[in-house]
């Protein structure tokens, strides 16, 4: 099997769906010949065409609600916001449009779209190129939130979202855009949206985490196995709808549990774990529920000493492991 | 001008249908028989002259709460239309779920409206892509107030038609009121349609109470656009007669003398007049129509209030395309 | 003491602030000689002049944009949102500027401001004239989230978020505007932004809760004080930052807590509350955290049967704090 | 033309030394010795004429991420720019929090820039309200690239500004290119003042290597917009010499030729020729500011690398303006 970086597997499954229907087209700022500030899209544009890899006017709103209106005339349109800061604009459309445009009309026109978003810090991109943005979107039915932390989920997942029959927003971890490498299955295959999976067995604890943190998760669970506490790591990789079965289930096994995020703590994804397993798995637990995230400040600052300051990391989380282990 | 006999008289009867159901609407509010009504009374004209210059039932529409008139051309019943003003069960633009004229209508290409102004207009240009990228010759129009295109969603949607040349049509009803506030506080330019020229397209202001003026400038647009030329920017020109909805009270930011001194160009009688001056209409056939128009309203109102409500539990779907069960 | 409505209390907080500091205007859609379409306004603009009482254009993009500016020169905005269900159209105004100028410039500026803007269902507004839409501000740091439950606290805290340095969300409750009624002091006094206050003494349960559900939860707890339930109800009041202290307090007193919400459950406010609880209080539970919240279906449908089904109640709330008071 | 000589040679100074700081930087990054960096080569004497128009330090500018001759015209030193392109302590836009070029100057009225496009222009008009509430004869200076006034939020700032007839001059810097984007996928005109007419303000292109012109048409609308005629749209037209960032590769959507093309109008070889042939500089004047220039960039360099970066508890600091230390 071929490895590959992130990045390159989600090129590939745009290749692909570009490939096997028609009605996929892609949409966003410098998508075509420059092939997406992130090179997620180079090529295409050769291959495809300029009617299929579409150049947008500098305007998110309008790729999202030109999007969903070419998703409701059965077009599947993906779109790309540059940087997941930059998806403001486009909240109404997202909130108020993709959302709920099934429901208001009793199921008679649904949107069918991606939007994909590069998501999160540590690249020294400051306020506005390093924001982890997925609590604004998992609070609202009618939307699918899915986050990739490999190679292997990014193609599959993001090829199950094209094909999805609902707005899909796609937050890709583009720290790991290049650093998390992984093997790729050669042809088709997809991975379904909707389920968290065990990427590490243990019974000591389970950590919940997604995207980059779920990469670190990993790296720091490796690093407590040397010290003899096994630490259990669930990759969440769809944050909404919430797959509680299988968060309940590890909860029930290890009895402690950990919700680690890169955006700020308060209000953040994690509060609905946190919450969920409380209520969920009350008589299993053998310690509080804890949460490792962001500090509550607006957003990353640039200066790497501020940067680090607020970026988590393997030793962080590594620490927090130890701490809830030690209860 | 292109219209028989036949036609003509079939977009008066509509006009004066639409008006009947829209004065039965209040009536029913008056009488606290329903909770909510929005009007169209003084634009019919505008609606229905536009709505004769396209392929009813071929072309697509994203029209705008005030649109009865224009729905009813496109084939709403007042019986369909009075299901929503109850919120009774199989009301075909929501099954009830959305405030009376959030039209939708499927089988028409009417798509689904929502309550915040302006974002179904790129969702009009996102289908006016689709048909573009299929190649196909239908048309799109979609309409607006023209206090709504102080909204940046409004730019951006007419912005994206004129860059890609899509088949769409602009509709401004400029009803020289957004709620309480006159046109001046909206925009800096006397008309909307002046709008055009800093957007690329061509711009047209006609007299929103004059039904065939309006049909000719929208035919002449619409066969811009099944050629391929483009979009076009139409400002309608007419006057709110009405409060803003029923929950408005007009009477703190205009007089009743200057509401009065438009009842003049009540669009129902300029037709009227139009086509009597014509001999296609006579006092016996006005009356006749009359008398019809009242029994129809009459009868949908009885069958309405008959029908039954949706069932608590039908609020639970669909949320998700999976769940639509004709779908 | 005069009695008063919230809204009333609105409105004299406004006109009082209006009185003592010239730098403090109010712009909004509508807030002129309509003044607001719930009235929160009426008479200001005779009072002030349609200087410092603006009806702005229809964009609320510019509503919040242009006040950050005004803000930034030493104003004093109080801007209005006619439904918060509107308020997306500002989001990246919100989250991405006010929230965040005064971190990202080291403090050399900063915005003070407030955004009012009515929420809440059980109106007959349909999906969006219905919406609870705090969740999306609760996780943002450089924000200040308040949410008013009565007269009282709506004139004192508003009188203390337009004298706040900080950019403050002011939610409120619209369907009490008129039925919620209370004792109001003549002339100044404030109530200070930060603090929950406890509204009920009991020793059974917390509840905790905000805005309409708080006037529900006090009915709801006195119909289980006559049966002999002692349930402590917590006016949140300020939902960001939030005010751990006297959320765990009541939690380490009962030993059981519930948290009410109107919007979607899942992702909602509700879940810090439980999080923080579950994580703070862990050795004080008797029982797990459990929310009580709107169901996870896009927004509340129209006709009445759904929205009842939607809309929590007394009766709702009643059965599930007795539900946790028999665990 | 009121400029003396003695001005007219500080205008050119302040182009020369901006230019050297500019490509001194292209070449830190280079070196790998700082992050990021984004370029106003072959925007400076748009930025530097139009900067001398105004009264510098009492009127209030909202520039954008190129303006960086223009920040120097407004006192911005070399240290200082290197401060931010190294994220260094005391760095004055941000204390090191943002990214090298999100500009903001309180000591020279400049606000705070964030990187989402168009946001800063609402924030202008605000100020431009806040002028005219308080009687003030300032003005507003904000400016943009010509593919960011694609963003509603720009046409909602300009909407505002020509309702209320603020007093604010809107420069547009039509560069050719949004990243990779030519102007014909932005808008549908062929200038971006062409969207004047549409907003109903006046609207002027002008040559933006010329410094001189730039300087007469900003003086003109500096003039009506003191004397309360209102606002101005001027769009300065010159060519993006370098790529658009540190971060971009232009190779892939322009050619070489192109770019050399351009380099005959780079405005600081224009300025020069145009001083040369009014006899105010001569060749041995060049040389000897050019050295001078080299001489200051060597300082700032050498000072700014000597300066420490900020302690990472700075991070943690200011998010609401009660923990600012000098307010
Ligand atoms: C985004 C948004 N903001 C505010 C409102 C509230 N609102 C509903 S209609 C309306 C006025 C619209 O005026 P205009 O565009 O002229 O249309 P008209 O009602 O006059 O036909 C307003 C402010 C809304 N529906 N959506
Ligand atoms: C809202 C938003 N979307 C996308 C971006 C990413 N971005 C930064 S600059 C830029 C192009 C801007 O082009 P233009 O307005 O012409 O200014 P120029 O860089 O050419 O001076 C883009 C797309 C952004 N900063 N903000
Ligand atoms: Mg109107
Ligand atoms: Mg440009």
């Amino acid at each position: 099997m071929p490895e590959m970086t992130l990045v390159d597997a989600v090129r590939l499954a745009l290749d692909e769906e570009l490939e096997r229907d028609p009605n996929v087209f892609v949409v966003g700022e410098d998508v075509g010949k420059r092939g997406g500030v992130f090179r997620a899209t180079v090529g295409l544009i050769d291959k495809y065409g300029a009617e299929r890899v579409i150049d947008s006017p500098l305007s998110e709103a309008s790729i999202v609600g030109v999007g969903i209106g070419a998703a409701i005339y059965g077009m599947r349109p993906v779109c790309e916001i540059q940087f997941s800061d930059f998806i403001y604009p486009a909240f109404n459309q997202i909130i108020n449009q993709a959302a709920k445009m099934c429901y208001r009309s009793g199921g008679e026109w649904t949107v069918p779209m991606v939007i994909r978003a590069p998501y999160g810090g540590g690249i020294g991109g400051g306020l506005y190129h390093s924001q982890s943005v997925e609590a604004f979107f998992t609070n609202t039915p009618g939307l699918k939130v899915v986050v990739p932390s490999n190679p292997y989920d990014a193609k599959g997942l993001l090829k199950s979202a094209v094909r999805d029959p609902n707005p899909v927003l796609f937050f890709e971890p583009k720290k790991g855009y290049r650093l998390i490498k992984g093997e790729v299955p050669e042809g088709e295959y997809t991975v379904p949206i909707g389920q968290a999976k065990v990427s590490r067995e243990g019974a000591d604890l389970s950590v919940f985490a997604y995207g980059m943190m779920h990469y670190y998760c990993l790296e720091a669970a490796g690093t407590l196995a040397g010290e003899g506490i096994n630490v259990e790591v669930v990759d969440l990789r769809t944050l909404y709808p919430v797959d509680r079965q299988t968060i309940l289930a590890s909860v029930r096994k290890t009895g402690k549990a950990l919700v680690v995020y890169e955006a700020n703590l308060t209000g953040g994804y994690g509060a609905e774990i946190a919450a969920s397993i409380a209520e969920g798995a009350f008589t299993d637990l053998d310690a509080p529920v804890r949460r490792l995230a962001g500090p509550d400040v607006p957003a990353m600052p640039y200066s790497h000493p501020l940067q680090d300051w607020f970026m988590l990391n393997p030793e962080k989380i590594a620490a927090a492991m130890r701490d809830l282990a030690a209860y | 001008m292109d219209l028989s006999k036949e036609t003509l008289l079939e977009m008066y009867w509509t006009l004066l249908l639409a008006r009947r159901t829209d004065e039965r609407a209040w009536a029913l509010h008056r009488q606290g028989k329903i909770a909510f009504h929005i009007s169209g009374i003084g634009q019919e004209a505008a609606q229905v002259g536009a709505a004769y210059a396209i392929k009813r039932g071929y072309d697509w529409v994203a029209p705008y709460y005030r649109d009865l008139a224009m729905m009813m051309a496109l084939g709403l019943t007042p019986y369909e239309f009075m299901l929503g003003l109850m919120g009774k069960k199989g009301e075909p633009s929501s099954g009830a779920r959305q405030m009376p004229s959030h039209f939708s209508l499927k089988r028409a290409n009417v798509v689904s409206l929502s309550s915040p102004v302006a974002s179904h207009n790129l969702h009009a240009a996102g289908i006016a892509l689709g048909i573009k990228m299929r190649g196909e010759d239908r048309i799109v129009i979609t309409s607006i107030g023209e206090g709504s295109t102080a909204q940046g969603e409004w730019y951006e949607a007419v912005n994206w038609a004129a860059i890609h040349c899509l088949p769409i049509i602009f509709i401004v009803q400029n009803n020289s009121y957004a709620i309480s506030e006159p046109i001046q506080k909206q925009m800096a330019v006397p008309s909307s349609a002046d709008k055009a020229c800093g957007l690329g397209l061509p711009g047209v202001t006609v007299d929103g109470t004059d039904m065939l003026k309006v049909y000719e400038v929208v035919q002449t647009a619409v066969s811009r656009a099944r050629s391929g030329e483009g979009p076009t920017l139409i400002e309608a020109r007419a006057y709110r007669l009405t409060p803003h909805s029923s929950d408005d009270d007009d009477r703190s930011y205009r007089s009743r003398e200057e509401v009065d001194e438009h009842k003049k160009d009540d669009p129902l009688l300029v037709t009227q007049r139009t086509l009597q001056a014509q001999k296609y209409l006579t006092k016996a056939k006005i009356d006749e129509l009359e008398s019809k128009a009242i029994a129809a309203v009459d009868q949908a109102l009885a069958d309405a209030a008959a029908a039954p409500y949706p069932e608590p539990a039908d609020a639970a779907f669909p949320v998700y395309a999976e769940e639509v069960q004709h779908a």
